[in-house]
């Protein structure tokens, strides 16, 4: 049944030689219909264009009087793909790249893509500077017109760097340039970090580096004229040379600013960081350039475009001018959230600067980001500013947020020798069932404590950020198990509590707390417990006016890396109606500083400074209200509030003297917080080593404060934030701890975030 | 107390606004819902508890065998786990392999007749076999053979006709309800199962029996000598709102719609000119390239409505025709 | 569970019986040779002077005959070209790229230049001018007296090539040498204009290490013809004076060539030794004992082939048929700069700082 | 002493119009000429295209809000004239 | 070093114990046999059927995810199918569901339409799909039900931002909120509520025309609504001066 060259007219469609594809897919990639006119042009055509489906390895033609014959023979389909050898690209990775090449089961195998696929896995080896990696593929016949698909990778081993040469270089010496390159000939550390292995990406932006090094101290003319990469005869080593021409140094000859300004130009002048006579640095011109631009963003001009171009001339002198455009005034057409599932709109948009139809400012948008991240709700926070599609000037704002706990709940049903049968139930939510409102509470009982505390705070009871809460709270404690000298208070209380913004980083807080306090000095009780019930009597109502002033520039909530958060805070009993007249004031600093670029190693300082008093006729501050210091929170290293003057004994009391705590507390610590290796996601640990120090004195009892009282302990604490609340640990070594201190190695909390 | 409930329920009670009617001096063009909801022709009630439906049970399409005889009072057929599409150019086969030669077709009926039996030793053999040769082998016979969709999807039913005819040519006889030779045409029945069933192999499709019932909504007719064009087989506005769904899936930039003229104006497979504010500052407001290229037409013809495309400037070639139009098939819901 | 094929394990030395009695005449220790650098530091005769100088800029200039030091200088420069020199000067290079004259009576320095990148081969001279070539593929002739530069050739190099550059051959008329692209180029030794331009090495395959066919070895040129090879390419016989392939044979090896007995020995990047018959241009025969010990160069001395390896040895074939005749050891830390002919004796110089004199036992 | 009050964020909203934008406004420009003149309007018109409101206010920390509007009048897509005065200063925050 | 397969079962035993496995609910076996049926024998007679107790068995385990790619790959892979309209409406509830939190499901006091919906935009443009091309499906009603609360949710959500709007007085804000709510969902629960803001922020203004028209609007749309007294004159209530001086919250609102 040859194919005639003339034209004759299909009565019927015949498609032979077909297993899984259905027939109605030939017939709709068959361009032909019954009752047309077809000659072998438009057959050839036809069949051309059924072949582009790529289902078919082969297609034929034939004629049987008027029916026409389509014999095709189908491409086999993937039943299984297996790789194997392969370490350092996952088989994920891998099978990904199949996948979007078009390869996976159930898929048609087509062998020209399988082959592409071996050259593009070797080149990404080789790119790796795994030079003697092999990749090849067998394909194994199934039946049903199935194939089986067998990748097997070599990865070899990669080509570690044997030399580096700079050649040209007489300002820098090659120690200098070397020590900017991420690839290193073998050091120490390379089984590790690998630093030796070659790579391309990574030469590149070596390269880049090197560059930017001599841009940024003066050499405009600065080039690397080649770069050569050798590899011996046996691919284990590989040489690498950089040849460059340093240049002339040049000098700033002055400073031009061309384009709208659109502020006036000695504010701008006032912003450029570079002045005549210095020498050239691209880093401090494009530094200024961002610095212009995002002042002409809180002008509203979001789109503003700065760059400097130098102009160098032949006295080693060059002129740099700043080209300012402004672009059109810009405006916020809609602020979106994505991903406040839990949250809800209002508490994210209450913290936004950035109005709404207002004019755009990049530093209102920022500063939008920033609130968000101090909230400490969510895990990351992005934004973008696309252009709404179709007008010039307005452009969208998109945060992204990702939520994370932010509260802990803990129920403890515990037993220990000394206060017997626990039972606990606390939760405590800053953002209370998404509201943002912050909502603790707590059952406790022991034998030696029964608490129930309710505390409730609504930031935003105005929209501008205006705070109340109130609290309320009874506790029954019997000290005398408590490492801490022996004696029974009862206190039942309640607080109202107010605060405000006073500027975008501070806040300004007073309230109000009551409190009933009811005292028992047993036998076992220190002489100074007893002394101060027989001077001041057993009960006492209080009323206390606190007042505060915390200023926060932290970049996040939980777990910041940068900037600083003090508050200044004291309460002090009504003269006249409380009974007892006594302060307390209480300084805390919390400051952070990254080391590097990606604030993966942090220092940080913490202080806190506390001096309470009697005045009036209550001559010393009431025991109870002492400081403690010592354990997670405060000295690490040492047992939880033991640190400072014991109370003295009362002769029949046999037991060890206990902690008494004081009215001084004097406590800081230095941590270096470090990126835990080999754990990717961090974003909920935290680990750090520690430099603790710190103690409580006691005026009235002329235990004054002096360097060498300070007790001091180092070690490392881990952190980790976990759906029910952060867990902390310590492993603290005390340094100069003394007779009578109680040390303790390892020490745990669960539910209490500092 | 209701601070513990299970809402997932509460979707029930969801009631939908009407549209917003707009006085008419008002322009009323801008309010268009961002989240149209198509109409729905088959309204149940919902239960108060929400259960996930199981799927539905698509074996039971699934025969246990592949080729039954299945008898009805006097009626007989041979049912077949395959389309007619298939079994169609099998039977040819049969038929060839048995020395008869097919005198009449008519795929679109399914309808095939033979000619008259026995003018070759085969299909001699054949007649024997039926257990119409030997004494009946002077009067002259014909077979008849019926093809039609089974009752379930991707099934085909066979019926045959052993007809008696006077001798001379013959001419399409009309397909007779009834059974004419009930036992030969059962023995055939059986045969032409045996044939096929050790035939699998021989998976050949035609085009013409394909068709035998069932067509789907949407589809692009190309006949060779009228413009290709999309059947849609639906009502005014659902046909509308698949148009645009489908230049939306194809994004396909629509510059202006008028709905009353069911025209469509796409800007279709041009470079996108950089259209920052540089250019519609310099090149002043009406810039010279025309803001679309082609018109989608829907007009309805015979009871179904048809998806035409043309170009505005020169007259369209059938690969853009094509090209539009099977870009839009893929993408219309 | 895929067998990771023994890929170029060296092979172990057998025994065999000697044939031949080689004598060392004398060893001298200069500097610390090519130290722990891949480096090939051969060293050059000029009369009956043998120069060496090491990595560290050690120079020593030692009579052929006795091995007695006629004088020595040092240089504070990471040498990493090997010397060339002329009838009154010797020339290195060093790591930065920077070519030294010294003059050959007492080492004192005539003049330095900057070249534009580091220098791993041997620069060479006609007394008039110097011609030295860079691994960024550059080739540079100097005014010999004044250090002034007379001529530049750039050729472009691929993304990677083998450590390594081929020292050009320089006869009256031309210069000739090899790239790391594969071509053979011959150069007007006073106008630098190229003469010819000869593929040697083409390079194919899919990845940039298939793809590698660096011409590594000195050309040898012998009466109107060329000889050089490249990796994974050819061994190509080059018409001087035209450029025209002469003939050509499918070969791969990052080391040189050279004549004797009417053959041409190559010792192939697999480390076998072949030779082939130059008039009849057939495989005379092949060692493939030595298989993977990173062989030298092999060179024609007397009657014998001598090729030395990565752990020191020297291996003397018969130059009939390549059987193994005889073998001493020099230098556990191996040889890898090429070894010298001069009359009767062999000098080798291995990669810590032996240099020793061999003759073979009549 | 002056007790620090509660800090309140200064609130501006709407498009900032210059009276030398106002002088490029030509009769029978189209709307897409004045857009591009005074930018786009903020507010969105929902019912009547005739007009457009080029509205403008600010609200100095949390006090009294000075506002300004511009309404901008078209007929048949051709703009004919505006009503409305500026501010003597329009900050952007 | 090659793990031993476990044995190939035919198609039809793959099949039959899947489907045991789902009648005793036990979905993680279920979907372990429809996954091995379904890569050893992809064209097989049940190939359809387990790609469609595919999307089941992983909706039961838990795994909204798969399920939702089950579909996907049922849709692509059988279009033609008169079964599809299931893969549609799985699909859509799969999506309707992933991100509804514990929270949000149990406790009423949580305002859910002042969450991000997240998937359940995805939600609604599966059940468009199903809606547009099986208008006869069974799964239909139940469908359309759900995408009438998906709008209505998207529609008070932009209201929650336009009232906040109100609260931080920048007004023009909330009037495009509330345009956008007229413009984009005509036809859901927030539109009256957006008109009558319409109104009181055109007022203030002093957008006496557009206030107008959108009071004309509200009248002709909802004449019961209670910004209307009885006889018919307009109440402003959306916009309530907030008491934002120190003083009156530290009073509790008795002094201003």
């Amino acid at each position: 049944s040859k194919l005639h060259a003339e034209e004759f007219e299909v009565k019927d469609i015949r498609v032979d030689g077909l297993q899984r594809v259905s027939a109605g897919t030939v017939f709709s990639a068959f361009p032909v219909n019954v009752g047309d006119e077809v000659d072998s042009v438009r057959l050839v055509e036809a069949s051309k264009n059924l072949f582009k489906s790529g289902l078919f390895t082969d297609i034929k033609l034939g004629r049987e009087d008027n029916d026409l014959l389509i014999t095709v023979v189908e491409r086999p389909s993937i039943s299984k793909i297996e790789i194997d050898g392969n370490k350092d690209i996952s088989t994920d990775d891998l099978m990904d790249g199949l996948k979007s090449a078009g390869m996976y089961e159930g898929q048609v195998f087509q062998r020209v893509t399988m082959e592409r696929l071996e050259l593009e896995i070797l080149r990404s080896y080789v790119a790796q500077g795994r030079y003697n990696a092999s990749v090849d593929a067998e394909v194994e016949e199934q039946p049903r017109n199935r194939v089986a698909i067998k990748l097997n990778i070599n990865e070899g081993d990669v080509a570690s760097i044997k030399h580096i040469n700079i050649v040209g270089n007489s300002a820098f010496s090659d120690e200098e340039l070397l020590d900017l390159m991420e690839l290193k000939t073998p050091g120490l550390f390379s089984a590790f970090t690998s630093d030796d292995k070659y790579a391309k990406e990574k030469l590149s932006g070596d390269l880049e580096r090197i560059r930017s090094f001599y841009l940024d101290r003066g050499y405009i003319k600065f080039n690397i004229e080649s770069t050569q990469v050798a590899i011996s005869p046996t691919k284990e080593d590989v040489f690498l040379t950089l040849n460059i021409t340093e240049g002339p140094l040049y000098t700033i000859r002055d400073i031009q600013l061309k384009g709208e300004l659109i502020v006036d130009e000695d504010e701008i002048r006032r912003l450029v960081l570079v002045k005549e006579g210095d020498t050239f640095s691209r880093r401090l011109l494009t530094t200024t350039s961002d610095i212009i631009s995002r002042r002409l963003g809180t002008e509203g001009y979001t789109f503003a475009n700065v760059n400097a171009i130098p102009e160098p001339h032949d006295d080693n002198s060059a002129t740099v001018t700043f080209f300012v455009d402004p672009g059109r005034r810009t405006y916020v057409r809609r602020i979106n959230f994505r991903g406040n599932v839990n949250t809800a709109d209002e508490v994210l948009r209450q913290e936004m600067r950035q109005m709404e139809g207002g004019s755009a400012s990049t530093n209102l948008i920022e500063t939008s980001k920033s609130r968000l991240e101090r909230l400490g709700f969510f895990k990351t926070v992005t934004v973008e500013t696309p252009a709404v599609p179709g007008s010039a000037d307005q452009v969208d704002v998109n945060y992204s947020v990702e939520e994370q706990a932010s509260g802990s709940l803990s129920a403890s049903l515990g037993f220990s020798q000394d206060s017997g049968f626990i039972l606990g139930f606390n939760v405590s939510e800053n953002n209370f069932f998404g509201t943002g409102r912050r909502v603790s509470m707590g059952l406790n009982t022991s034998k030696s404590v029964k608490s129930a505390r309710f505390s409730y705070l609504n930031p935003y009871y105005t929209v501008d950020g205006v705070s109340r809460g109130f609290s309320v709270f009874a506790k029954e404690t019997d000290f005398d198990n408590l490492n801490t000298s022996a004696y029974i208070l009862d206190t039942i209380g309640g607080s109202v509590t107010f605060g405000y913004p006073i500027n975008n980083f501070s806040r300004l807080n007073f309230g109000l707390t009551a409190t009933n306090d009811k005292l028992e000095a047993g036998d076992e009780s220190a002489l100074e417990i007893v002394d101060f019930v027989n001077e001041n009597g057993d009960n006492f109502d209080n009323l206390t006016v606190d007042l505060s002033w915390t200023r926060n520039t932290l970049n996040r909530g939980l777990f910041a890396t940068q900037g600083l958060s003090q508050s200044f805070s004291t309460n002090i009993t009504t003269p006249q109606i409380s009974d007892l007249q006594f302060f307390k004031a209480n300084y805390r600093t919390n400051f952070y500083q990254p080391v590097d670029r990606f604030h993966k190693w942090v220092f940080r300082l913490r202080s806190d400074i506390g001096y309470g008093d009697g005045y009036g006729d209550t001559s010393e501050l009431p025991f109870y209200e002492n400081y403690f210091a010592g354990g997670m929170g405060s000295v690490r290293g040492y047992e939880s509030n033991t640190l400072g003057l014991k109370g003295t004994q009362s002769p029949t009391d046999s037991s060890a003297p206990r902690a008494f705590g004081g009215n001084i507390l004097i406590e800081g610590s230095a941590e270096l917080i470090f990126p835990i290796p080999f754990v990717d996601d961090q974003s909920s640990m935290r680990t750090a080593l520690f430099f603790d120090a710190g103690n409580v004195f006691d005026s009235s009892r002329d235990y004054n404060p002096e360097l060498s009282e300070l007790r001091m302990s180092t070690g490392i604490s881990f952190q980790w934030v976990t759906a029910i609340g952060p867990l902390g640990f310590a492993l603290a070594k005390a340094l100069n701890d003394q007779e009578g201190d109680d040390t303790q190695i390892f020490q745990f909390t669960l539910g209490q975030n500092f | 107390c209701g601070v513990v409930r299970d809402r997932s329920n509460d979707y029930i009670n969801a009631e939908r606004g009407d549209a917003i009617v707009v006085p008419d001096w008002y322009r009323s063009s801008a309010i268009e819902s961002r989240y149209p909801i198509p109409p729905i022709d088959k309204r149940t009630s919902l239960p108060e508890q929400y259960v996930l439906p199981t799927p539905p049970d698509a074996t039971i399409t699934i025969l246990t065998e592949n080729y039954v005889i299945e008898k009805l009072d006097s009626q007989s057929w041979l049912l077949v786990n395959e389309t007619p599409g298939r079994i169609w150019p099998s039977l040819d086969q049969f038929w060839e392999e048995n020395g008869v030669r097919v005198e009449y077709e008519n795929p679109r009926l399914g309808l095939m007749q033979t000619e008259v039996l026995g003018s070759t030793l085969l299909s001699k053999q054949l007649l024997s076999r039926i257990n119409l040769g030997g004494a009946t082998a002077d009067r002259p016979l014909l077979i008849q053979a019926k093809l039609g969709q089974g009752v379930k999807r991707n099934t085909t039913e066979l019926q045959v006709r052993v007809l008696d005819v006077k001798s001379g040519p013959q001419d399409f006889k009309i397909w007779s309800g009834q059974p004419n030779r009930r036992v030969a045409e059962e023995k055939l029945l059986e045969i032409i199962s045996s044939y096929l069933e050790n035939n699998q192999s021989y998976r050949s499709y035609s085009l013409l029996a394909n068709d035998i019932g069932g067509t789907s909504k949407v589809s692009l007719i190309s006949g060779q000598n009228e413009r290709p064009y999309l059947k849609l087989d639906l009502a005014f506005d659902r046909a509308w709102s698949s148009a645009t769904k489908g230049l939306r899936g194809a994004n396909i930039k629509v510059v202006d719609r008028d709905r009353s003229g069911g025209l469509f104006y796409i800007d279709y497979g041009r470079e996108e000119e950089s259209e920052g504010w540089f250019s519609s500052l310099f090149s002043g407001d009406d810039s010279d390239r025309p803001e679309y290229n082609y018109i989608l037409r829907l007009e309805e013809v015979e009871g179904a409505y048809r998806l035409t495309v043309d170009k505005t400037d020169g007259d369209i070639t059938r690969l853009e025709e094509m090209e539009i139009l099977n870009l839009l098939l893929d993408n219309i819901s | 569970c895929s067998s990771d094929d023994d890929e170029q394990e060296p092979m172990e030395l057998e025994d065999f019986d000697e044939e031949i009695e080689v004598v060392k005449v004398w060893e001298e220790s200069v500097g610390d040779g090519n130290a722990d650098q891949y480096l090939k530091l051969e060293p050059i005769i000029i009369g009956n002077t043998i120069y060496a100088i090491d990595h560290f800029g050690v120079l020593a200039a030692i009579n052929t005959a006795d091995g007695e030091e006629l004088w020595e200088a040092e240089f504070d420069e990471p040498v990493s070209g090997a010397l060339g020199g002329d009838d009154n000067q010797l020339y290195f290079a060093t790591y930065h790229g920077e070519i030294i004259a010294v003059d050959r009576s007492g080492g004192m320095e005539q003049w330095r230049v900057a070249l534009t990148s580091e220098v791993l081969s041997a620069p060479v001279s006609n007394g008039r001018q110097v011609v030295v070539q860079s691994i960024d593929g550059k080739v540079v002739s100097l005014n010999a007296q004044s250090g002034e530069m007379m001529w530049r050739y750039d050729s472009n190099t691929p993304v990677l090539s083998l450590r390594g550059t081929a020292s050009p051959v320089i006869t009256d008329e031309f210069t000739v040498t090899g790239f790391a692209n594969g071509e053979l180029v011959a150069f007007q030794n006073i106008t630098g204009s190229p003469v010819w331009n000869a593929e040697v090495g083409i390079p194919k395959g899919r990845t940039e290490l298939e793809r590698l066919v660096d011409i590594d070895g000195q050309p040898v040129i012998e009466d109107d013809a060329v000889y050089t090879i490249s990796y994974q390419g050819k061994l190509s016989v080059i018409h001087l004076p035209t450029g025209k392939e002469i003939w050509s044979k499918q070969q791969s090896s990052y080391t040189g060539v050279d004549l004797g007995f009417g053959n041409v020995y190559v010792s192939t990047s697999e480390g076998v030794v072949v030779a082939y018959n130059q008039t009849t241009r057939s495989e005379v025969w092949r060692q493939e004992n030595l298989k993977f010990r990173q062989l030298t160069t092999p060179k024609a001395f007397g009657s014998t082939t001598v090729v030395a390896d990565f752990e020191g040895y020297v291996h003397f074939l018969s130059q009939i048929d390549g059987r193994l005749v005889g073998r001493v050891h020099l230098d556990s830390d191996g040889i890898r700069s090429p070894m010298i002919i001069s009359g009767d004796m062999l000098f080798i110089y291995s990669n810590s700082g032996d240099l020793a004199a061999y003759k073979i036992a009549l | 002493c002056s007790f620090p009050g509660v800090y309140k964020i200064n609130i501006q909203q709407g498009n900032i119009i210059t009276q030398d934008m106002l002088d490029q406004l030509k009769p029978g420009m189209n709307k897409r000429q004045v857009h591009f003149v005074l930018g786009n309007p903020l507010l969105d018109n929902v019912f009547d295209d005739t007009v457009e409101s080029y509205a403008y206010t600010y609200q100095y920390a949390g006090g009294k809000t000075k506002q300004q509007l511009i309404t901008v009048y078209f007929d048949e897509d051709k703009y004919t004239h505006y009503t409305g005065e500026l501010l003597e200063d329009n900050p952007a925050y | 070093c090659a793990s031993t397969p476990d044995p190939e079962l035919t198609e039809k035993e793959y099949y039959d114990e899947a489907k045991a496995a789902i009648d005793a609910n036990n979905f993680s076996l279920a979907t372990k046999n429809l996954e091995a049926l379904e890569t050893r024998y992809p064209f097989g007679r049940y190939a359809e059927q387990a790609q469609l107790d595919l999307i089941y068995a992983r909706y039961n385990n838990i795994d909204l995810e798969g399920a939702r790619a089950a579909a996907d790959r049922f849709i692509r892979l059988h279009p033609q199918s008169p079964h599809v309209d299931y893969a549609y409406y799985i699909r859509g509830i799969a999506s309707y569901n992933l991100d509804v939190g514990l929270a949000s499901q149990y406790f009423p006091a949580v305002d859910v339409t002042s969450r991000d919906p997240g998937e359940m935009r995805r939600a609604f443009d599966d059940f468009s799909q199903l809606l547009t091309r099986f208008p006869d499906s069974d799964y239909a009603a139940d469908a359309e039900q759900r995408m009438i609360e998906i709008r209505n949710r998207l529609s008070e959500y932009e209201l929650h931002a336009a009232r906040y709007y109100l609260k931080r007085e920048a007004y023009i804000a909330a009037a495009n909120r509330a345009a956008h709510i007229v413009k984009s969902y005509p036809n859901t629960s927030a539109v009256e509520s957006a008109l009558t803001i319409m109104i009181e922020t055109y007022r203030l203004l002093g957008m006496e025309s557009q206030a107008d028209d959108a009071l004309a609007v509200l009248a002709a749309n909802f004449p019961d609504s209670d910004s209307f007294d009885d006889d018919m004159k307009f109440k402003p209530s959306e916009i309530q001066k907030q008491q934002r001086s120190l003083l009156s919250v530290v009073t509790f609102g008795w002094f201003e």
